[in-house]
């Protein structure tokens, strides 16, 4: 956990308003795990004066990823920046995944830029698991497949792939999976987690999700990232320190 | 050239330099340990801390605003207990003046924490927080009440031998006039500014950002009225002031100092860039010897008028 | 579709759109017409007006802080006289409601300024400066002091048949308590808030950047306090309220009347865009055409908490 | 008096943290007269909040160019701008030079980067008068001499030219200068204005002079730019409506 100061070294264009930046920062690029984020300053000035979380998308030898979106002022200012331009991040931050374990198969379920995360999983993980990916979005507008495997698609609308959202598509083919020994990682909107979760609970599966959520310092100081506890019900539990991977039945999403 | 003497002194509390960690920025020391040396800096308050454990208000609990933050963390905090217990034995492990910030509903509560945390040596003095925003039951009444100003200090000074400071609210008329019922009331020192009482809606839900409604406001936005806070006091009453609002670098730091702060705290910068205090320390260190002042603590009250 | 109706009620006063130009940052309204069709706003407040001119005080008058300025303009003004020779003829040739703002050092001049102007058929309203922080001989006491501002309610009320808008300060500890004398008295309204005591130091000379030392704190950086404030008044006072601080974009906007606000006005953002109201209203009907809002005044304090 | 967003064509650094801003602007550049200002927002965002005035400091065709220093948070923003980024200009603002008139050497003073609203000046009066320009800095640095003619130097340090200050400079070639039909143009810091007016009121010098002060809106509204008068003690000019050049007899610098 420091602060450093990287350059960037490209910024690329998914698709319309969405963007990788390759950044290179050894330090950072050598300890980070899938699910751990960054909490990015964007400029120098006090506007915008927070840190955004940004999880670590990617990493390739020394330098690391970050996938976004342009949301607000923050993501402008990012989409923005130049070959060389210096971008100060502190971390790695919080509690990844937990890719080792008594499994066969990943099962990863995105919603929207949820895929952010995964590709560095996907790395990590070889070929040590078989991995099935679902993703799913508003419209095809909304699908990043980015450096994804063994793809499964649902859109709201039906542009893309299955219509429906993202649980509704994973839950079509649950009995199909559960044949083999699976995990669920998991990363979206909370109101995909908060299905997605459900669904776990009735199906008895094994799942981690990483939660968003606002926040100020990413790493433990301003409690100001809550998520209430199933265990400790009358303590919360921090996004920023205890998660934001945490198992999906621990917490109250 | 000599090195300036960064030390300063606040009533009896002593410091090796003005720059302090504001309550609720810096959690209990531990996460700040990994960033810099708790040793460098002039001293840390810790959050604030109730009697009983308090689990805090539910998310959402802060937001951006232009050039500053709301947060209404509710409070949130171990209790006196598990703070004796668990957090003691980290913090005392640092030379660094340890500032116990104290937040209560009642006026019994403020007595009672003092009471039971005076005991412990690793303790320097307290700071009471007469004035979160945030917490339903009583806070706000507190810091706006000239009178339970005044018999809180009363209280918790009768309990203990160490240092009070009163964090002074800024959502009031005239601050001065808490001022000057702390001092009459045998208080060590204030602090000024805690955090205004802001809000913010989200337009297409009609609901409030926050899920208590109102947050503090931090932030270099606040910065010109805590400046006009701390001047207020020290043109009327003759206390010791910390100042804390908004300071960013060590430019604020020597702003603060001019209008009358012999110390100051940082608090929102800390979640920005947690190295800020040992930056500004260095920071005032060359003010100093490039202005050729050798006591910082001449920078006091010094504005010309 | 049909197009929204922007127009909007403050107690008597009708507005085509809640989108109103705040004292002190229009001038007198010359300027801004050079930009944007007067016409075409929901009203205009000039300029705080005394009995005599005033000079005003000397540079430098304002300063720049994080998302927001500091002024003492120190309402340098043209005094009444020559405001009805010479500035309301220009004003007469628009069909925009004039709202004519008053400051004054004393009770009397209040209501003296009131009964001269209550003669002139171009004013629409009068809104009372009862805060303006930055006039020494009195601005802030009355604003600070609920028996004062209730008196001078009282008293301009029985001069005119107009409506009378009371301008809260925010440098209090209760808004509301203003509000509900305001009310009590007779006033048609209140608009809050008025800037936020502010200062600044040069940290070379150590004196304050400000010639009159404090200065009002204007623009975004105030936005969640002026909420807050507006928010405190809808809670508790039933009086027609136009909300003031911080606002940049019609987005602010939904947020205000939200908060509780009938109307809003548009200050510090002039300075920087004086063409800001026109895209604010276009922006406010775009919204209420997507989000199917046929009034906008259906917006005002529609919170859910 | 409008606002236009203009892209820049150019950004040139004339010397360590003095730049050129070249700015394809072809209704402002139409219209504008010499010393007549800007109003630009530098960015966006409410960071800076205000908008910073600067002088027009040349037309060519349809481009105009601003010259300024690196002082704040705005013009660093100013100078980090690039090739068809779109510059936020209000203007044309307030009252510029009055070349016209009875005298055939105009003598030009400036201040440090007070030779900004000098290079248009000196296009505009093309062959009509006589040009002599004198510039004074603290050292050799700050010596900028785009596109003047005719020069003249002073530093403090000595560094470059002659050792003191623009206005002994001035000073010492006055009564030369005199025997000649003159009048004085000057723009600079408040301190050296100071001086040249005790100088041209000794030696009765028509003299007009650009003013800086602190500014918000720029355009007569918000009352934040007052200058003591001569002629009327009991109100304030505003430098950005009845400035920012005033004859330097009329005002109290
Ligand atoms: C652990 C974590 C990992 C993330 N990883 C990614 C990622 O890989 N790619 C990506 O595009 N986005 C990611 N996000 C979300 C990302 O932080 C926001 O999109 C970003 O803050 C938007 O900034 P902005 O300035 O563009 O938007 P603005 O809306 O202008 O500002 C965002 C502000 O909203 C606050 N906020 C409120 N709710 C939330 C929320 N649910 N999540 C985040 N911020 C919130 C933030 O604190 C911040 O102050 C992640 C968030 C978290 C917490
Ligand atoms: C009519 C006029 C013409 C100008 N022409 C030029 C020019 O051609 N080239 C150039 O480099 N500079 C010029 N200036 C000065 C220029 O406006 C400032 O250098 C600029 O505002 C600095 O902005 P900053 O954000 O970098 O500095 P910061 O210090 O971060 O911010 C400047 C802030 O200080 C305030 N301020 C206080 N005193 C003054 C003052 N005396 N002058 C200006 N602002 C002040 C401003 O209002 C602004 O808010 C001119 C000023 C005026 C009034
Ligand atoms: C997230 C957060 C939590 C805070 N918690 C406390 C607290 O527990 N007790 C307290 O006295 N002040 C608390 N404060 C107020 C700060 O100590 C400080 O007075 C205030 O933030 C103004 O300083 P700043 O602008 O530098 O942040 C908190 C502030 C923030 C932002
Ligand atoms: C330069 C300036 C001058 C002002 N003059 C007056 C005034 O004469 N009378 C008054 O009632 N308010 C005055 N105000 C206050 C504004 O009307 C408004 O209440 C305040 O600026 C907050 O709104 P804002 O944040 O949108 O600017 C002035 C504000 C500024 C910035
Ligand atoms: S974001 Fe600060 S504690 Fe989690
Ligand atoms: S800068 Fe606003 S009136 Fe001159």
């Amino acid at each position: 956990m420091f602060i450093t100061k990287a350059p960037v070294e490209k910024v690329i264009e998914l698709k319309n308003h969405i963007f990788i930046l390759k950044i290179f920062a050894p330090e950072i690029a050598s300890i980070i795990k899938p699910g751990e984020f960054l909490n990015v300053k964007v400029c120098d000035s006090n506007f915008p004066l927070l840190r955004r979380p940004f999880s670590v998308c990617d990493v390739e030898g020394d330098f690391i990823f970050l996938m976004f979106n342009i949301f607000g002022e923050g993501t402008k200012i990012l989409a923005n920046k130049h070959k060389g331009d210096l971008i100060d991040l502190l971390g790695p931050l919080g509690k990844g995944f937990n890719i080792e374990g008594d499994y066969d198969t990943a099962i990863l379920v995105a919603g929207g830029l949820g895929v952010a995360p995964f590709p560095y999983f996907i790395r990590k993980i070889g070929n040590s698991k078989k991995i099935h990916s679902f993703i799913g979005g508003k419209t095809d507008k909304d699908i990043i497949t980015y450096r994804m495997k063994n793809i499964t698609i649902s859109t709201d609308d039906g542009s893309l792939g299955i219509k429906g959202n993202v649980v509704e598509l994973l839950e079509q083919n649950i009995e199909k999976l559960k044949s083999e020994r699976i995990k669920i990682f998991a990363c979206g909107p909370n109101a995909m987690l908060r299905k997605l979760r459900e669904l776990c609970i009735r199906h008895n599966l094994n799942c981690e999700a990483s939660i968003e959520c606002a926040m100020a310092c990413g790493f433990g100081i301003c409690q100001g990232c809550p998520i209430e506890s199933v265990n400790y019900p009358d303590k919360y539990l921090l996004v920023c320190k205890n998660g934001p991977v945490f198992n999906i039945r621990d917490v109250v999403i | 050239m000599k090195k300036a003497d960064l030390s300063v002194q606040v009533g009896k509390l002593k410091f090796r330099n003005p720059v302090l960690l504001a309550s609720g920025t810096v959690g209990y020391g531990n996460e700040m340990s990994e960033f810099i040396d708790l040793n460098s800096i002039g001293g840390i308050v810790t959050k604030s801390l109730s009697l009983k454990p308090r689990k805090g208000n539910p998310p959402q609990r802060i937001v951006e605003t232009p050039a500053g933050m709301l947060n209404a963390i509710g409070l949130q905090n171990v209790g006196v207990e598990e703070f004796i217990k668990e957090k003691i034995p980290f913090l005392k492990k640092f030379n660094v003046p340890l500032i116990c910030n104290i937040a209560a509903s009642t006026y019994e509560e403020y007595v009672e924490c003092t009471k039971i945390l005076t005991r412990e040596d690793a303790i320097t003095a307290f700071e009471i927080n007469v004035s979160c925003p945030n917490v339903k039951e009583g806070g706000l009444q507190f810091g706006n009440d000239v009178k339970a100003v005044g018999k809180i200090t009363a209280g918790v000074k009768a309990v203990t031998n160490k240092p009070i400071i009163i964090k002074l609210s800024p959502n009031v008329s005239y601050i001065s006039h808490f001022a000057k019922v702390v001092k009459e009331e045998g208080g060590d020192a204030v602090s000024a500014i805690n955090t205004l009482v802001g809000t913010a809606f989200n337009i297409i839900t009609r609901k409030p950002k926050i899920h208590n409604v109102n947050g503090g406001l931090s932030g270099p936005a606040i910065k010109p009225i805590a400046l006009a806070k701390v001047l207020e006091i020290k043109q009327s009453v003759d206390i010791p002031i910390i100042g804390i609002g908004g300071i960013m670098n060590w430019q604020d730091v020597i702003e603060f100092m001019i209008a009358g702060s012999s110390a100051i705290q940082l608090g929102t910068v800390n979640f920005i860039d947690p190295y800020a205090a040992v930056t500004i320390i260095k920071g005032l260190e060359d003010f100093c010897m490039k202005q050729g002042i050798e006591k910082i603590s001449e920078l006091t009250g010094s504005y010309i008028i």
